[in-house]
């Protein structure tokens, strides 16, 4: 077979099922391997490409023993990658170049539109910048959606010569890859909307908080901060490791374990934009956030706001999880269904079962029925119908699930990962379990699911963070929709 | 002997590359522990005098952190994913296979000193579930017949 | 008392006000010093040592001011 | 927790300009700008139901007991991390938040043992009452669930016990560590459900706890109690008093049942100590009932005769006979008195006015002679006060804090929590000390100067600072020009600026490199507030006055003097020295520092007590014990100092006390001076009598009685008696009578009452009709003197120094268990923390001599020789060796020498050549020293 350019991504999901041994193999034949991002479309990993006149071809799913005779190969040949719809229908604004480029690669970065953000940024006042991140209407993807402009204007206000920018990469709702993959798809992205920030608010050092469960996006970052930093003038990034902590996601409890303190979280006020790392003035944003400032300084905030819908302007991308045939990552202006998102790219569940049910926004989402699928995601709708979109996760289940089961599971969780501090995550979350196991086992089961749901009212109104605050709604979810599996 | 002189060497080198950083208790709790594949307790002082901070506090941080160990591992570390997306895809039947082919519970490790088994709550690789992470390494769709092979070379 | 333990006393009063430019100054200094500070018996034994024996052992400073003072260090009996 | 139960507002107040008011119930409330919402409500008298707040302690918000419904805002903010805002409209009674309170309650007592009943802290538990409070009435939850119930107790700790299965894991244990102690000893472990408290990886006994009592305070449950209320139960009442320890003075409510006390605990309105306690204060008040405590007078004819128990009558006729004995046989001259730093300065006022009044001389002294008396000569000198010139609040203001010479985290406690609050803040610190004490680098705390002088160059380094100020032209011309003497000024730039006062020319001699001292004196003069503290390593030396001088002439050279935040500060080392110094215990001077030469002040006091006053000064201590072995001074009444053990040169003192014919020691204990005495009279302890301390920021606290005299007489009781039957009547039938007559007699106490003290709390001196309130700081328009006085400050080197043969020096101290002479806190629990005083050493000096940590070492000088266990520790420098005076039997003063200041003979405790070697038996002294104790103790009565 004749020597070509082939793309074999590097993407840790990509690893973990054989790309690397792909890419030896295709080496090993004599071709030009780049290893690039993923894009995304898991079910089809190892996903190989082929440079050909006309485009990229795509193959997929590959393993060595596929390599000779790859490109004959009619059963995995996928045709042009563009042109495979479920990529095409996308629109790419923040993961634009998370699978076509060498994420490594600062030339390739240079040459797929990296960098104008920064320098659009640099040609600006700060109040500008701030003016145009508030105008494009980016709201923190990180789950809390607030405004990421009008945080920056609180930054950028506040008095002190010392500020700093950081980066929220402790991603660690289930059913969420998105932040991991720009990380390794993509890092210099990340790195110039830190720099964009960084001039917006007059802050020279940013860190980087990368939870440690993302070993291979962490190398990945740390050798493109290592790559860029010369770029990036008076601006220093730093990455720091968590260490197995799901509260560091919590801003403030992010903010204690990056100042090497217990990750305890802090009441509010003070806001991190006032007093936040080191009592400085502080931006927190998520990786996403800070990933899609470079393209709306780039294009302007126009063209960012002219996608989505109400108040959630832009797109977001979402995770597609657990038990559904193409898993992988759909970036998406506001205003999908989720119907759209499960069967029109998830293509259903995995099992070929039924879907009975969907967690929306991580272990503290709710889970929604086949009745809700309906609702259009945009993050006001979604409130109302008693969701919240958070990170953009999406896990489905099957109808084989327990949903009683999965109740529990969400205490449970609390329970392993409450930081201590207030008394309804410390105690209440592992009454939480107790209280749900008796109801599942018949014990006295209508006044313990009054108890449950008095518990569940004290979690959301007394706890001091969204970590006990959210964790009642997957419970009363599964209680309010799926009655009938507390009462096997 | 030969391991304390080793372990004090790495404590020592650890603190002097990450004592000037702002906040740098984890950083070097990171590096002793990749370097030992635990925090001895005895590095407790010894950090807490270089840090300036108190025993007490450093002892408050090493325990809140799951990932932090004050005792040596396994020769291999095998995490197990637990949250809803991996169990959507059967994680929890894998759990038990792991458990009961081993022989221990989660944070034990086997009698041989092979394995230590650990569970995690979110590899990333959820449109791959069940997810496994070993000695750092991600799989993805782990079937038990799969885990069994990836652990053979482990014992 | 023991004469020695004055003496030296007396010499440590005096390196201190040493210091002082104003000769007047410096002898107006020990010699009030001693006044406002020992008890009669410790003057008068000073006294006696300097009729005495000279003296011996104290520092020219000591002498002079107890000289130029001696009225004053002189206890009312 | 406080028993007696005070208002908590549950967050701390805030200071503020500007104010906001807001309405919460109904009421409306203004408070300053900052002020949380849960403390506007108390302010309004409305009551939100709290349990990890206090008043104490920054808001934490983790025990959502205290939510409230806040108008126009969702959900339900906890009032005690809500900042008030104005025109908010808050609400904190509506039956959302009763249910929301009952499900937190509920949740606590899920998890809570139910033994109230039978719980120490049962009727004074917060805990307990907030159940009550929300009213809980069911735990629906059950208790077979997981709990925290089988955990053990911690009691290692002698004073309290840390039973971790009542506790609510609220943090204020852990948050009164680190803000109110500063030490950070306690901390959370692990996290979630989990989460416990824990003094680190070790129990309380063998953590960095240094058993303040701040957690035990904090704590709302019966987690963190004392073991007396355990043993005692709860107090029915408690009386506002102060302690007897350091000079700091705290404020404490001593805690009763009937006549018994129960628990000390820091009295939050305490204006020296703001609710804060140190060991000794808080827990070290065991000896107060000692079986030690002599409860009976006693007599003899002959130290080597046995003692023998009389009445009171008995005992002050045998004294008063004796005194007048001897004045008659060796004239008016040949006795005298000694007043204590430790008893009130009602008591310190009578014996003075005994000896000056009834013995007719002016030979009396005070402990404060081998301590302070350089600070009252050089700042009189200098400034012209005898005293300190801030408030510790002062501290909060300061930018640059110096520490010289004194050790605060050991011997004043609770200012050094204070003074390490605001090192935490961002102020700078500069250590001047040979031992790299505890300050120099601690948890959260690192100095930016340490000058490790070589003991005995004080001068040189102070001198060296003043020169590097003078001459880089960073002192306040504008200051010294309108505040200070200009001749005197001009005299000293001269003296200063020679080149042999710089830092360079010093080098050698203070062993401070150069730049260090350059840095510290550029740091000092341009930092902000600058703030000078010291003890008695400034004091103690041959030229203890010359650097107090020094100190004086730096402060006032860059405008440090006048205004909060600066000054020249004086740590003084027992709880009334300044007013045993105030109380004219000086052979000099009558009180009000007013020297006897002066007619006008004689005929005042004459007219006042009736009687002719000597004009010529009497004699020091020093100067006693010469008198006594050249045969001219027979008599002595002490009262409450044990001379014998603390003052320097044992030998010597030892042979003045033997030639005395008639010494009445006035004391709790048979102390080792008493050895020596022919009269005892059983003295009264600081809670069995009323009267006044004055601390070290010229604070005049109250002593309040709680039980009556063990021995049936209170000291001034005593000392009256005594006055009575040396034939000077003395009337009085209450001490504030005694301080109504101190108020008629001296112009800086003229406005101090008992009656005010009750309505103020406390008076800082000067207080008259200038400053009827008092004055926290002094000089602030003009120096008391007038003008600001600069004196040359020549370094004189001590004649102590290291020889071939004494080729190191010996210093002296104290720790934070043992306090002074250890009379005390040798008969507490203290004595776990410090069981002997140890000889500490360099591991150079250690290994030159082959002595391993733990060895006996003989530490030898020209005065005398006694054996310690060496202690091998880096925090001396090569050559210094240190050791404490806490244990009798440790002789460090058989060792230490005659030397003394110049001005004030205040002894060179600091500064004595010794040798050091190992030996495997106790020295000759010590010998000598246990027979002496082993006779005595057979002469008391059965």
């Amino acid at each position: 077979m004749n020597v070509s350019t082939v793309f074999v991504p590097r993407d840790a999901a990509a690893l973990s099922l054989g790309a690397d041994e792909v890419a030896a193999a295709l080496a090993a034949a004599g071709h030009q391997v780049i290893r690039n991002g993923s894009r995304g479309m898991f079910w089809l990993e190892p996903l190989v490409e082929v440079v050909t006149p006309a485009g990229r071809v795509a193959y997929g799913p590959v393993t060595p023993r596929d390599v000779p005779g790859l490109f004959e190969n009619q059963t995995l040949r996928l045709g042009l990658t563009e042109e495979i719809p479920y990529l095409k229908k996308q629109e790419r604004l923040t993961f634009s170049r998370v699978g076509v480029t060498d994420p490594l690669s600062l030339t390739d970065y240079e040459a797929h539109g990296g960098w104008r953000g920064l320098r659009a940024a640099q040609a600006m006042r700060p109040a500008q910048i701030v003016e145009a991140v508030v105008a494009s209407g980016l709201r923190g993807r990180g789950g809390a959606a607030f405004p990421a402009g009008i945080k920056w204007r609180t930054v950028l206000g506040a008095a002190g010569a010392e500020k700093y920018i950081v980066c929220n990469a402790d991603e660690g709702d289930s059913g969420t890859f998105s932040d991991r993959m720009i990380m390794e798809g993509d890092p210099f992205v990340l790195i110039e909307g830190m720099a964009i920030a960084g001039l917006a608010v007059g802050a020279r050092k940013g860190y980087v908080y990368v939870r440690s469960e993302y070993p291979h996006a962490e190398r990945a970052l740390q050798a493109a901060i290592v790559a860029a930093q010369p770029l990036l003038g008076d601006f220093d990034i730093e990455l720091r490791r968590g260490a197995g902590a799901y509260i560091c996601g919590e801003e403030t409890a992010l903010l204690e374990s990056l100042e090497g303190k217990r990750g305890m979280v802090r009441p509010k006020p003070p806001l991190p934009a006032i007093a936040g790392l080191f009592g400085k003035p502080t931006v927190v944003n998520n990786v996403i956030t800070l990933a899609s400032v470079p393209v709306i300084l780039d294009e302007g905030p126009q063209h960012y706001a002219d996608f989505g819908m109400g108040r959630s302007r832009g797109t977001l991308a979402f995770q597609m999880a657990g038990n559904v045939k193409h898993g992988g990552l759909v970036e998406k202006a506001f205003g999908i269904t989720l119907r759209e998102l499960l069967y029109d790219y998830g293509g259903g569940s995995a099992s070929g079962r039924p879907i009975r049910a969907v967690q929306i926004g991580g272990p503290l989402g709710a889970y929604f029925p086949e009745s809700k699928f309906d609702v259009p995601l945009d993050y006001e709708a979604f409130a109302a119908a008693g969701g919240m979109i958070g990170h953009g996760g999406v896990v489905v289940f099957d109808d084989t699930v327990d949903m009683a089961k999965m109740a529990r599971y969400a205490m449970e969780f609390c329970a392993v990962e409450s930081c201590g501090k207030c008394t309804p995550c410390r105690i209440g979350s592992t009454r939480g379990v107790e209280v749900i196991d008796r109801i599942r086992v018949g014990q006295r089961r209508e006044a313990n699911v009054e108890l449950l749901r008095d518990l569940c009212d004290t979690l959301i109104q007394g706890s001091l963070c969204a970590m006990g605050g959210m964790t009642p709604y997957p419970v009363l979810s599964a209680l309010d929709h799926f009655p009938e599996d507390f009462r096997r | 002997m030969q391991s304390n002189a080793y372990s004090g060497e790495v404590i020592a080198q650890s603190i002097a590359a990450h004592q000037e950083r702002p906040g740098g208790l984890l950083p070097l709790l990171h590096a002793i522990q990749d370097a030992l594949g635990f925090v001895p307790p005895d590095a407790v002082a010894r950090i807490a005098q270089a840090l300036n901070l108190s025993r007490a506090e450093v002892h408050g941080v090493i325990t809140f952190y799951h990932d932090f160990r004050t005792a040596p591992p396994g020769r291999h570390v095998v995490k197990l994913c637990r949250a809803e997306a991996c169990q959507a895809m059967g994680s929890e039947a894998l759990e038990a296979h792991a458990r009961a082919r081993l022989g221990v519970d989660f944070r034990e490790t086997t009698a041989n000193g092979a394995i230590t088994l650990e569970p995690v709550y979110c590899l990333g690789n959820c449109a791959l579930s069940p997810a496994v992470m070993i000695d750092g390494q991600l799989h993805g769709r782990v079937s038990s017949e799969r885990l069994d092979r990836l652990m053979e070379p482990l014992k | 008392m023991n004469a020695q333990k004055l003496v030296k006393m007396a010499n440590e009063i005096a390196a201190f006000f040493d210091a002082e430019p104003d000769r007047q100054v410096v002898l107006d200094g020990v010699a009030g010093h001693i006044k406002r500070f020992w008890d009669p018996r410790m003057r008068r034994e000073l006294l006696r040592w300097l009729d005495e024996h000279g003296g011996e052992g104290l520092k020219p400073t000591a002498i002079e001011a107890i000289r130029t003072h001696r009225d004053e260090l002189v206890p009312r009996a | 927790m406080y028993s007696v139960k005070e208002p908590d507002a549950g967050t701390p107040q805030r200071v503020s300009e500007e104010s906001v008011t807001l309405d919460v119930d109904g009421v409306s409330v203004t408070v300053p700008a900052g002020t949380s919402v849960m403390r506007a409500a108390a302010e309004a008298q409305v009551r939100v139901p709290k349990l990890c707040a206090t008043d104490s302690l920054e808001a934490f918000g983790s025990c959502r007991l205290c939510l409230v419904e806040i108008a126009g805002r969702k959900g339900y903010p906890a009032s005690c991390t809500t900042v008030a805002e104005a025109g908010m409209k808050v609400r904190t009674q509506s039956d959302k938040l009763a249910k929301l309170r009952r499900g937190m309650m509920e949740l606590y007592i899920s998890d809570h043992p139910l033994d109230c009943l039978t719980c120490p802290s049962n009727g004074n538990c917060e805990l307990q009452e907030m159940a009550g409070v929300v009213g809980l009435r069911e735990v629906r939850y059950g208790y077979e669930g997981a709990n925290h119930l089988k955990q053990e107790k911690d009691t290692s700790n002698p004073y309290f016990t840390f039973d971790p299965t009542k506790c609510i894991a609220c943090s204020r244990c852990v948050r009164a560590c680190e803000e109110t102690q500063g030490t950070f000893a306690l901390t959370l472990v692990g996290r979630g459900f989990e989460s416990k408290i824990a003094a680190g990886p070790t129990d309380f006994l063998g953590s960095e706890c240094v058993s303040c009592g701040a957690c035990v305070q904090a704590c709302p449950t019966a987690t963190l109690m004392e073991k007396s209320i355990i043993d005692k139960g709860q107090p029915d009442h408690s009386v506002v008093t102060t302690c007897a320890y350091c000079g700091v003075g705290c404020s404490f409510r001593a805690e009763m049942k009937g006549n018994e006390v129960v628990r000390m605990v820091p009295n939050k309105d305490g204006h020296a100590n703001h609710g804060h306690s140190c060991v000794k204060g808080r827990f070290a008040w065991g000896y107060a009932t000692h079986p030690d405590r002599v409860k009976k007078p006693m007599i003899r004819a002959r130290i080597t005769d046995p003692w023998r128990e009389v009445s009171w009558e008995e005992a002050v006729t045998y004294a008063a006979s004796e005194f007048r004995r001897i004045q008659a046989q060796y004239g008016r001259d040949s006795v005298g008195g000694i007043t204590s730093s430790r008893c009130s300065n009602e008591e310190t006022y009578l014996v003075q006015k005994l000896v000056r009044a009834a013995f007719g001389n002016n030979n009396v002294d005070t402990c404060a002679r081998v301590c302070h008396s350089p600070t009252g000569y050089g700042l009189k000198t200098t400034l012209g006060e005898s005293a300190g010139t801030q408030d510790f609040d002062s501290v909060e203001k300061a930018d640059v804090i110096v520490v010289i010479g004194a050790n605060p985290t050991d011997g004043h406690p609770v200012f050094a929590s204070q003074l390490k609050r605001r090192l935490r803040q961002g102020a700078k610190l500069i250590v001047l000390d040979p031992r790299t004490i505890d300050l120099v680098r601690m948890p959260h705390v690192e100095a930016s100067h340490h000058l490790q002088l070589r003991p005995g160059t004080n001068v040189a380094v102070i001198n060296a600072l003043a020169h590097v100020v003078v001459t880089e032209g960073l002192h306040k011309e504008d200051f010294v020009r309108a505040r200070c003497d200009h001749r005197e000024f001009d005299k000293w730039k001269a003296f200063i600026v020679d080149p042999r006062n710089s830092p360079e020319a010093l080098e050698e001699t203070t062993g401070v490199p150069a730049i260090e001292v350059r840095a510290a004196a550029r740091l000092y003069a341009t930092g902000g507030n600058a703030a000078i503290y010291y003890g008695l390593g400034v004091t103690e030396h041959s030229q203890g006055s010359t650097m107090v001088i020094g100190i004086a002439n730096l402060a006032m050279v860059t405008g440090n003097i006048g205004r909060p935040g600066v000054g020249v500060n004086p740590l003084r080392g027992q709880n009334n020295v300044q007013g045993s110094c105030d109380m004219g215990s000086f052979p000099h001077e009558l009180p009000g520092y007013r020297h006897v030469s002066d007619p006008g002040v004689r005929d005042l006091f004459g007219a006042e007590w009736g009687v002719q006053l000597e004009s010529e000064p009497g004699l020091r201590i020093p100067n006693m014990f010469d008198a006594a072995v050249d045969g001219s001074f027979k008599g002595l009444y002490v009262q409450g100092e044990d001379i014998a053990q603390s003052d320097p040169d044992t030998h010597h003192v030892t042979r003045a006390l033997e030639a005395m014919e008639c010494i009445v020691v006035h004391d709790l204990f048979m102390n080792e001076t008493a050895k020596f005495a022919h009269v005892f009279f059983p003295g009264s302890s600081f809670l069995e009598k009323d009267g006044t301390f004055t601390n070290a920021e010229r604070r005049i606290s109250r002593v309040r009685k709680v039980m009556p005299p063990l021995a049936g007489l209170a000291d001034w009781e005593a000392t009256m008696a005594l006055s009575n039957a040396l034939g000077y009547p003395m009337h009085y039938d209450h001490p504030s009578q005694i301080m109504d007559e101190i108020a008629r007699l001296t112009p800086t106490f003229t406005g101090v009452s008992y009656g005010k003290l009750d309505r103020l709390g406390s008076i800082q001196w000067p207080c008259n009709d200038k400053a009827p309130e008092g004055t926290p700081v002094m000089h602030v328009d003009e120096f008391v003197r007038g003008k600001g006085r600069f004196v040359l400050t020549e370094y004189v080197p001590t004649e102590e120094r290291s020889t071939r043969k004494f080729p190191l020096i010996l210093t002296t101290g104290r720790i934070l268990s043992q306090y002074n002479v250890g009379a005390q806190t040798r008969r507490t629990q203290n004595v776990v923390w410090h069981q002997e005083d140890r000889l500490e050493l360099h591991p150079h000096d250690a290994e030159e001599r082959g002595i391993r940590d733990g060895d006996w070492v003989s530490v030898r000088s020209r005065a005398g020789e006694t054996a310690l266990r060496a202690l091998i520790t880096e925090k001396m420098q090569p050559g210094v060796v240190y050791t404490t005076f806490h244990y009798p039997e440790s002789g460090a003063n058989v060792v230490t020498t005659e030397n003394s200041d110049w001005a004030t003979n205040c002894p060179e405790y600091k500064v004595t050549a010794v040798q050091v070697g190992k030996v495997n038996e106790p020295s000759e002294w010590q010998k000598r020293f246990a027979e002496q104790a082993r006779q005595q103790s057979g002469l008391l009565p059965r």
